[in-house]
């Protein structure tokens, strides 16, 4: 059994069918990527994998247990974390708050424990604290604690949100591009700490454009074009793939 | 015809360009490419006054309008034809395209607006098909065409065009471009953003290369095309080699 | 009930209806260029009232109209010019605070220059007592004035839309704010324009309600509340929506007299709204995103 | 940047001044308090009432005061809202120590306060109407508007030698409304009357044709409004409107020939019970009140130069009561309280004024006239 | 967890103290009374503090929920129990023990609920009208949830006017006064002002506590995360319906205990405590605080209602208001109680002390 099942996925706006039917699977510890040009209907997949949508129809599977149609936050419990394209901190909150929101899954106080500051609340949230700081160092970036999230720098913006997705341990972690707007080096950055995720048994569903980057580090490659899954297959495979090349390359002078 | 030295421009307190030059003479195709979020949508919406420019300069015509309103870049000749198209989704594709005209409509209201709108019609027949339709409810190739088209009725001297491919199907996109080489044989001048860095350089005679908000090359179509570090990042040369 | 008598409390609920939609197309207007509600918007209509009245005691009743709509007008501009342009980047929250002081400050100032007693225009045409006889329901020639200005503003509005310029590009504007910039369109100017005209209506709205509801300093407050809500019920910025919303809540108002204490009538009209929103949380005629695009 | 300096630096400033200044008069003068609602949806009864008091002040003071002591007036402005009032007279009482309160203009108010001028020993003299004020009797409280009970007993009068047997009310939804509407309908029986349909309408009601045509489709043989707001003057042009020929009556909250006007020709015919200062002209010369009710019209138009209206006289009556009482007792509480409750015979606006230990009005049925409004000017109403 | 928030409640405890001495040595103890009332008012503005500022969620209805507390304790203490000796809802009542007997104005004795009783009820009711309502009208969002809570509290305020057992447009008057334990006692005499001062300082300062408290905590994160991204808080695993309508919840029975202590304090309540002008000003008086700024409402708060409540600007009250709202708006978006004006503040007074220091030295 696949870790991940996609099958039939369909959502369409207005007229548009943004996904038409795609099915794929990702093996549990997998690095898949998903590729296509832009408008392909790569982030509306996300959103109907994360719940952000709800699909018009079929299905997603997690561990065999379906997960379509749930609202979001339930899904996130399910193990399942993600990123944004264009990355969603949370504002006026602190670096360090904005991961130790990556928490709130893995903890329990409610309203009135947090206004009452119970000794049990106090101790989970130094839990809360300490496991976000390592988070943190772990991923280089634990100085930046205090910093408000939302004037840092592009590129560290991206870590803090890896770092925010990583705090909820999840399982399945999907990234919307993120490479979108860094340089070689924050790039290079970005598929190390890809490749440290999976290291920790995390499945990884990413969305890129940088080719260099996809070709490194997926195991297996999803390709998308209008909505319509058009190839599926190990990286070299894909490279070969004449439909992928016209579609997604140019205009078929290969 | 444009010339854009030093430039910084960003959102609040996050910069996006940092320090940009880049020239484009008249009568030229010029192409911008770059990774997502590098900051080539910000560089054109920086040059139509949409984002407003924190130091540099932009001299369009030998005038710097750096810090001019948006209304006052277009009457100085030059549109945008923004990302995503933005064309006025509530109203009718002839309304869509006498909104380009609006400047001088304003200044001359004997602006013979019939003819302006023949000459859209002629270059986009599917338009003129489409003249009373929402524009909310066209296609997307027929969405950029009246973009483009809305464009030029404001009679630029340069147009920008950002990503004009995004989301179109492939033979679409092949007439777009085709529609941008004619707009050069026309005597426009372009100033051209595209993702699609393979196409844009076909039809472009120079480019340049955006990175995080820096340019990190410049040339001609052809010496881009050819260069390893381009091939590599945006034009997937790399992998195409080891298909080959 | 009889035929008379549901006939005159559909007059009743039209009369009220199209006095509300009135000041809720004011607020569409302000709405589709700036995205945010004045809540000043009832304050143009006491102040066009108030304005008309001080003139007619030395000008004719038609010119006195006329002076008020154009200085309301330029009230609505000189509001512009001076509160709404300085924000800069602001959130809806601080721009709907600032209509709602510009509201408590207008009325205050109203207060200090009138005084707080009540004033109306004479009637425009007939007198207090004429009656007209339509089907065995009577109507006020007055209550004919306020259908037909409410006609002719919406029938204005209409063709001013759709085969003006400077109407084409504020829809521009409504439609896609960024799109206007980059069509050469001056969208502050525009900002300008909205706030004119919606005061130039709201102060023609304001005169001819004189006559019957009367006029008072602070008469505009529950008028725009009124006014808000059926723009709210017919869909923010949709003008044909605040029309069919304004005769619905007037209808409803005047229905729930027949058969309910008179108490409660804007409690009732307010909870089937609440309802209408539960089930379409965009309005009658409203798009379905545009709830959602516009955040505090 | 630096406006905003100047800015940031001005409001600390004013809000240091606002902290730091604390008003002090000395002297030889009896403060008095006063509490009405000057602005707000109940303005139309506090400022003329406030008026009224500082113009009185004015000429009592510019006369060389009450008993060599001159009066100071502090005005407190409540907006109508309780909460406010209970916050002025507290600190008018304790702070001011104010000799006597003026006011509140509405009942709600009050009733609020009414407690705590009990407690606090400070004469109080209201210018609402709602009987509650005085019923019961607290030792301190007074009221100078008439009851709410003889005006419904007047109103009542007529109707009955009119042949009507029965009505409708409408009554507008603050204390003076639902007090007036709550003694018709207690009334009525005793009168053989029959209220068909009694409805509120919001204080800021503009357009009253639906209820209107609820009452004529139960054929009423007249309608009563009971208000004091400008929808006054809207019934009676909605009810033309609905071609309703039906008599109307109105309360004494009618006092106020501004809602005649705005009724216009509307406004005809209508009969309402009232003190005598808006028909001054026509009283005998002999009456007791006349040459009060003269010298208050006379000096607030000319003051003003607007109409006066019973409202301000409520409060014409209230300042003059306690000047009187002042004058006979000296500048002691417990007997100018004392000096009130045996004030006998006092002409004021409202009526003759009778103080007694278990009446705290003063004012009998008599101190109403029914009036009508004939030719755009109020006049007593005779029977046909 | 952080001391730094425990400095600001330290020093606000301190001024408190220090104020009522200096009166009371001053022998101007009635600067409290009006204070103690705008102590009350600042407690509903803090619970909508929470809900406007740090979840996002604007509410121009919140005076509604002041009111349901304000009245249901009036209407439950004014009760006389004692005519109604019959009832066995009555006698169940006397019988639990759950009675109180008062002395009104006139001498005369009532037998009444106990104001601990109303209190709680006030605050279920609250609680459960909020949770019922909140949960169809927190899906609208911006313009469409203004509406809806605005018609909310129309709805109510229509509803206290119109109905006979809330007084209608008198109101209720007379209520008994609240006493607590250890006689201490929340009501309108004069004796009783220091302590009141007291109970409403204690509030407060509990109040802000408690809420500083939640802001930076697992929930309070979740809040504040909802205003700054609903799709990313969602996605992180947030149940952002459930967290907007608790919240909602929190900050109407903050409102309402406020409303029950008020109107005991106050001895009646009147239906101009549910106007919709009194809601728009406490979303107004959040704004100038500077929305997510705990302190900066509160000091707002208490300032503006105390002015206001003092008759300062005699009938130019409300146009006072006015030009505070926009002036604050235009010039300081952010409120005007942030670190950036005190910054500025602190400068000048710096440069100004140096000229002088530089002018005595020539």
């Amino acid at each position: 059994m696949n870790f991940l099942e996609v099958k039939g996925l369909s959502r369409s706006f207005g007229g548009l069918r943004a996904v038409q039917e795609v099915s794929f699977s990702v093996e549990k510890n997998a690095i898949k990527a998903i590729i296509g040009p832009n408008g392909a209907g790569k982030t509306t997949l996300f959103n109907l994998i994360s719940g952000a949508l709800p699909p018009a129809s079929g299905q997603v599977f997690i561990s065999g247990s379906p997960i379509h149609g749930l609202p979001p936050h339930r899904i996130a419990r399910r193990g399942i974390s993600r990123t944004f394209q264009n990355i969603k901190l949370f504002s006026r909150m602190s670096v360090l708050e904005n991961v130790m929101i990556g928490r709130h899954i893995r903890s329990r106080a409610g309203f009135l424990a947090a206004m009452l500051r119970l000794p049990r609340t106090k101790a989970e949230e130094r839990e809360i604290r300490e496991t976000s700081m390592d988070i943190l160092s772990l991923l280089g970036i634990g100085d930046l604690a205090d910093q408000e999230a939302t004037s840092l720098p592009f590129g560290k913006q991206r870590v803090v949100e890896f770092a925010r997705a990583l705090a909820t341990e999840p399982d399945l972690i999907l990234l919307d591009e993120p490479a979108a707007g860094l340089n070689i080096h924050e790039t290079a950055h970005i598929s190390e700490m890809i490749m440290k995720i999976r290291r920790r048994g995390i499945t990884v569903l990413v969305i890129e454009h940088d080719m260099s980057l996809v070709m490194n580090i997926s195991d297996e490659i999803v390709v998308l074009s209008s909505g319509k899954k058009i190839a599926e297959g190990a990286p070299a495979a894909i490279q070969k793939n004449g439909e992928v090349i016209r579609v997604y390359l140019g205009e078929g002078d290969a | 015809m444009l010339k854009i030295r030093n430039l910084n421009a960003g959102y609040g307190k996050l910069r996006v360009l940092k320090g940009v030059s880049l020239h484009v003479a008249p009568g030229e195709i010029v192409t911008i490419i770059g990774g997502n979020g590098s900051g080539k949508s910000t560089l054109l919406r920086t040059v139509a006054g949409i984002v407003r420019a924190q130091e540099g300069e932009i001299m369009l015509g030998g005038r710097d309008i750096s810090a001019d309103e948006p209304e006052t870049i277009v009457s100085a000749g030059c549109s945008l034809v923004p990302e995503g198209r933005l064309i006025f989704n509530t109203m009718t594709v002839r309304e869509n395209l006498s909104l380009g005209a609006y400047p001088r409509l304003r200044g001359d209201r004997k602006t013979d607006l019939q003819a302006e709108l023949e000459v859209i019609f002629a270059m986009f027949p599917r338009l003129r098909e489409r003249e009373y339709q929402l524009g909310g409810t066209l296609s997307g190739g027929e969405q950029q065409m009246l973009a483009i088209g809305r464009a030029l009725m404001a009679r630029p001297r340069l147009i920008m065009l950002d990503e004009p491919s995004m989301g179109l199907a492939p033979i679409i996109v092949k007439n777009i471009f085709e529609e941008i080489r004619k707009l050069r044989g026309a005597g426009n001048t372009i100033l051209l953003v595209e993702q699609n860095a393979r196409a844009a350089l076909r039809i472009a005679d120079r480019g340049y290369v955006i990175e995080t908000g820096q340019m990190v090359l410049e040339g001609t179509s052809e010496e881009l095309l050819n260069n390893n570090d381009v091939q590599r990042a945006y034009l997937g040369k790399e992998y195409r080699s080891i298909g080959e | 009930m009889p035929f008379e008598q549901l006939l005159q409390y559909i007059f009743s609920g039209i009369t009220s209806g199209s006095i509300y939609a009135i000041v809720a197309i004011g607020f569409n207007i302000i709405y589709n260029t700036t995205g945010i509600i004045n809540f000043a918007q009832g304050e143009f209509l006491m102040l066009g009232g108030m304005t008309a009245i001080s003139l007619h005691s030395f000008m004719p009743l038609p010119l006195a109209i006329l002076a008020a709509v154009i200085i309301t007008s330029a009230v609505g501009a000189l509001i512009d010019f001076i509160f709404i342009r300085r924000l800069k980047s602001p959130s809806v929250l601080n721009m709907v605070i600032v209509t709602i002081g510009l509201s408590i400050m207008i009325r205050e100032i109203a207060l200090h220059v009138w005084d707080e007693k009540v004033r109306s225009l004479p009637y425009f045409t007939g007198s207090e007592v004429t009656s007209i006889n339509i089907m065995g329901a009577y109507i006020s020639p007055q209550v004919l004035w306020v259908l037909g200005v409410s006609g002719v503003i919406v029938a204005f509005l209409g063709v001013f839309f759709r085969f003006t310029l400077t109407g084409r590009s504020m829809r521009a504007c409504a439609s896609n704010i960024t799109a206007a910039r980059l069509c050469g369109i001056n969208t502050k100017n525009m900002v300008t324009i909205s706030f004119m005209l919606s005061a130039a209506i709201g102060a023609l709205a304001g005169c001819v309600i004189s006559p019957i509801t009367q006029t008072q300093y602070d008469c505009g407050t529950s008028l725009a509340i009124k006014g808000f809500t059926v723009a709210i019920l017919g869909g923010l910025g949709n003008s044909t929506g605040a029309v069919i919303g304004g005769i619905i809540i007037g209808l409803l108002e005047a229905m729930s007299i027949s058969i309910m204490p008179l108490a409660y009538k804007d409690a009732i009209s307010i909870a089937i709204l609440l309802i209408i929103l539960f089930a379409r949380p965009s309005g009658l005629l409203g798009k379905r995103e545009a709830a959602g695009l516009k955040e505090f | 940047m630096s406006f905003k300096k100047i800015l940031v630096v001005f409001v600390c400033l004013a809000f240091l001044a606002v902290a730091v200044s604390c008003k002090k008069k000395s002297g030889e003068t009896i403060k008095i308090g006063a509490i009405f609602a000057v602005t707000g949806p109940a303005s139309f009864l506090g400022a003329p009432e406030a008026k009224t008091a500082q113009m009185i002040i004015d000429e009592i003071n510019s006369s060389g005061g009450v008993d060599g002591k001159s009066l100071e007036l502090i005005i407190k402005d409540s907006t109508g809202s309780p909460e406010k009032a209970i916050s002025f007279a507290k600190q008018l009482i304790e702070e001011n120590k104010v000799f006597a309160i003026i006011g509140p203009s509405t009942s709600g108010e009050t009733m609020k306060i009414k407690a705590i001028c009990e407690d606090g020993k400070t004469i109080l003299l209201s210018c609402a109407a709602a009987e509650d004020i005085v019923n019961p009797v607290a030792k301190y409280v007074f009221k100078t508007p008439q009851k709410d009970s003889y005006a419904a007993e007047k109103i009542f009068e007529v109707m009955k030698k009119k042949g009507i047997t029965t009505i409708g009310v409408v009554a507008s939804n603050d204390g003076f409304g639902l007090a007036g509407k709550k003694q018709l309908e207690t009334i009525a029986p005793k009168f053989g009357i029959t209220i068909l349909i009694g409805e509120v309408y919001d204080k800021k009601a503009t357009d009253l044709t639906g209820v209107l045509t609820k009452l004529k489709a139960n054929n009423v043989q007249a309608v009563v409004n009971w208000s004091i707001v400008p929808a006054q003057s809207i019934v009676p042009k909605n009810m033309k409107q609905l071609n309703m020929n039906v008599p109307l009556f109105q309360s004494h909250g009618f006092g106020n020939i501004k809602y005649a006007r705005e009724a216009g020709a509307a406004g005809e015919g209508i009969i309402f019970p009232c003190g005598r200062l808006l028909i001054v002209d026509t009283l005998p010369d002999n009456h007791p009140q006349k040459a009060v009710l003269a010298k208050y019209k006379k000096n607030y138009e000319g003051k003003y130069g607007e109409d006066v209206s019973t409202f301000g006289g409520h409060a014409y009556d209230a300042v003059m009561i306690l000047v009187e009482a002042i004058k006979k007792a000296g500048a002691d509480k417990e007997k100018v309280r004392d000096a009130i409750e045996s004030l006998k015979g006092f002409a004021g606006t409202g009526g003759i004024f009778n103080f007694s230990v278990q009446d705290h009005n003063g004012l009998a049925i008599d101190s109403f006239d029914m009036l009508t409004v004939k030719g755009g000017k109020f006049v007593k109403y005779e029977d046909k | 967890m952080r001391p730094s928030v425990y400095i600001p409640v330290a020093v606000l405890t301190a001024c408190i103290i220090a104020f009522q001495i200096i009166v009371s040595a001053l022998n101007r103890e009635f600067y409290l009374t009006q204070l103690t009332m705008s102590a009350y008012y600042s407690l509903v503005i803090l619970g909508l503090t929470v809900l406007m500022g740090y979840a996002g969620q604007i509410s121009l209805g919140h005076a509604a929920f002041f009111a349901m507390g304000g009245y249901t304790t009036a209407v439950l203490t004014t009760y006389n129990l004692a005519g109604a000796a019959g009832n066995p809802l009555v006698k169940l009542v006397v019988g639990l023990g759950l009675d109180t007997v008062s002395t009104n104005a006139y001498g005369a004795q009532t037998q009444h609920l106990s104001p601990w009783v109303s209190l709680v009820v006030a605050v279920c009711l609250t609680a459960a009208v909020a949770f019922l309502i909140g949960i169809p009208i927190l899906k609208l969002k911006g313009h469409y949830l203004a509406m809806a809570t605005l018609g909310f509290g129309i709805i109510v305020y229509r509803i206290v006017l119109g109905t006979r057992m809330f007084g209608e447009a008198d109101g209720i008057s007379d209520l008994p006064a609240f006493r607590l334990a250890g006689g201490l006692a929340v009501g309108g005499d004069p004796g009783l002002r220091v302590q009141n001062y007291y109970i409403a300082a204690f509030l407060l300062v509990a109040g802000v506590i408690l809420l500083t408290n939640l802001i930076d905590s697992r929930p309070g994160r979740a809040l504040r995360s909802i205003h700054g991204s609903e799709e990313a808080a969602n996605a992180m695993g947030v149940n952002t319906a459930r967290y907007k309508l608790s919240v909602f919840v929190l900050s109407a029975v903050f409102a309402c205990i406020a409303g029950v202590f008020l109107t005991h304090f106050n001895g009646g309540i009147g239906p101009s405590e549910a106007e919709v002008m009194k809601s728009v000003s406490y979303v107004a008086i959040v704004a100038v605080g500077g929305m997510a700024n705990l302190w900066g409402a509160l000091v707002m708060g208490v300032v503006l209602n105390y002015l206001s409540l003092r008759g300062y600007f005699g009938s130019y009250d409300e146009f006072v208001f006015g030009c505070i709202l926009i002036v604050i708006m235009l010039f300081m978006p952010e409120g005007l109680l942030i670190k950036e004006n005190f910054r500025i503040l602190a400068d000048t007074a710096v440069r100004i002390v140096n000229k002088c220091r530089a002018g005595k030295q020539e």
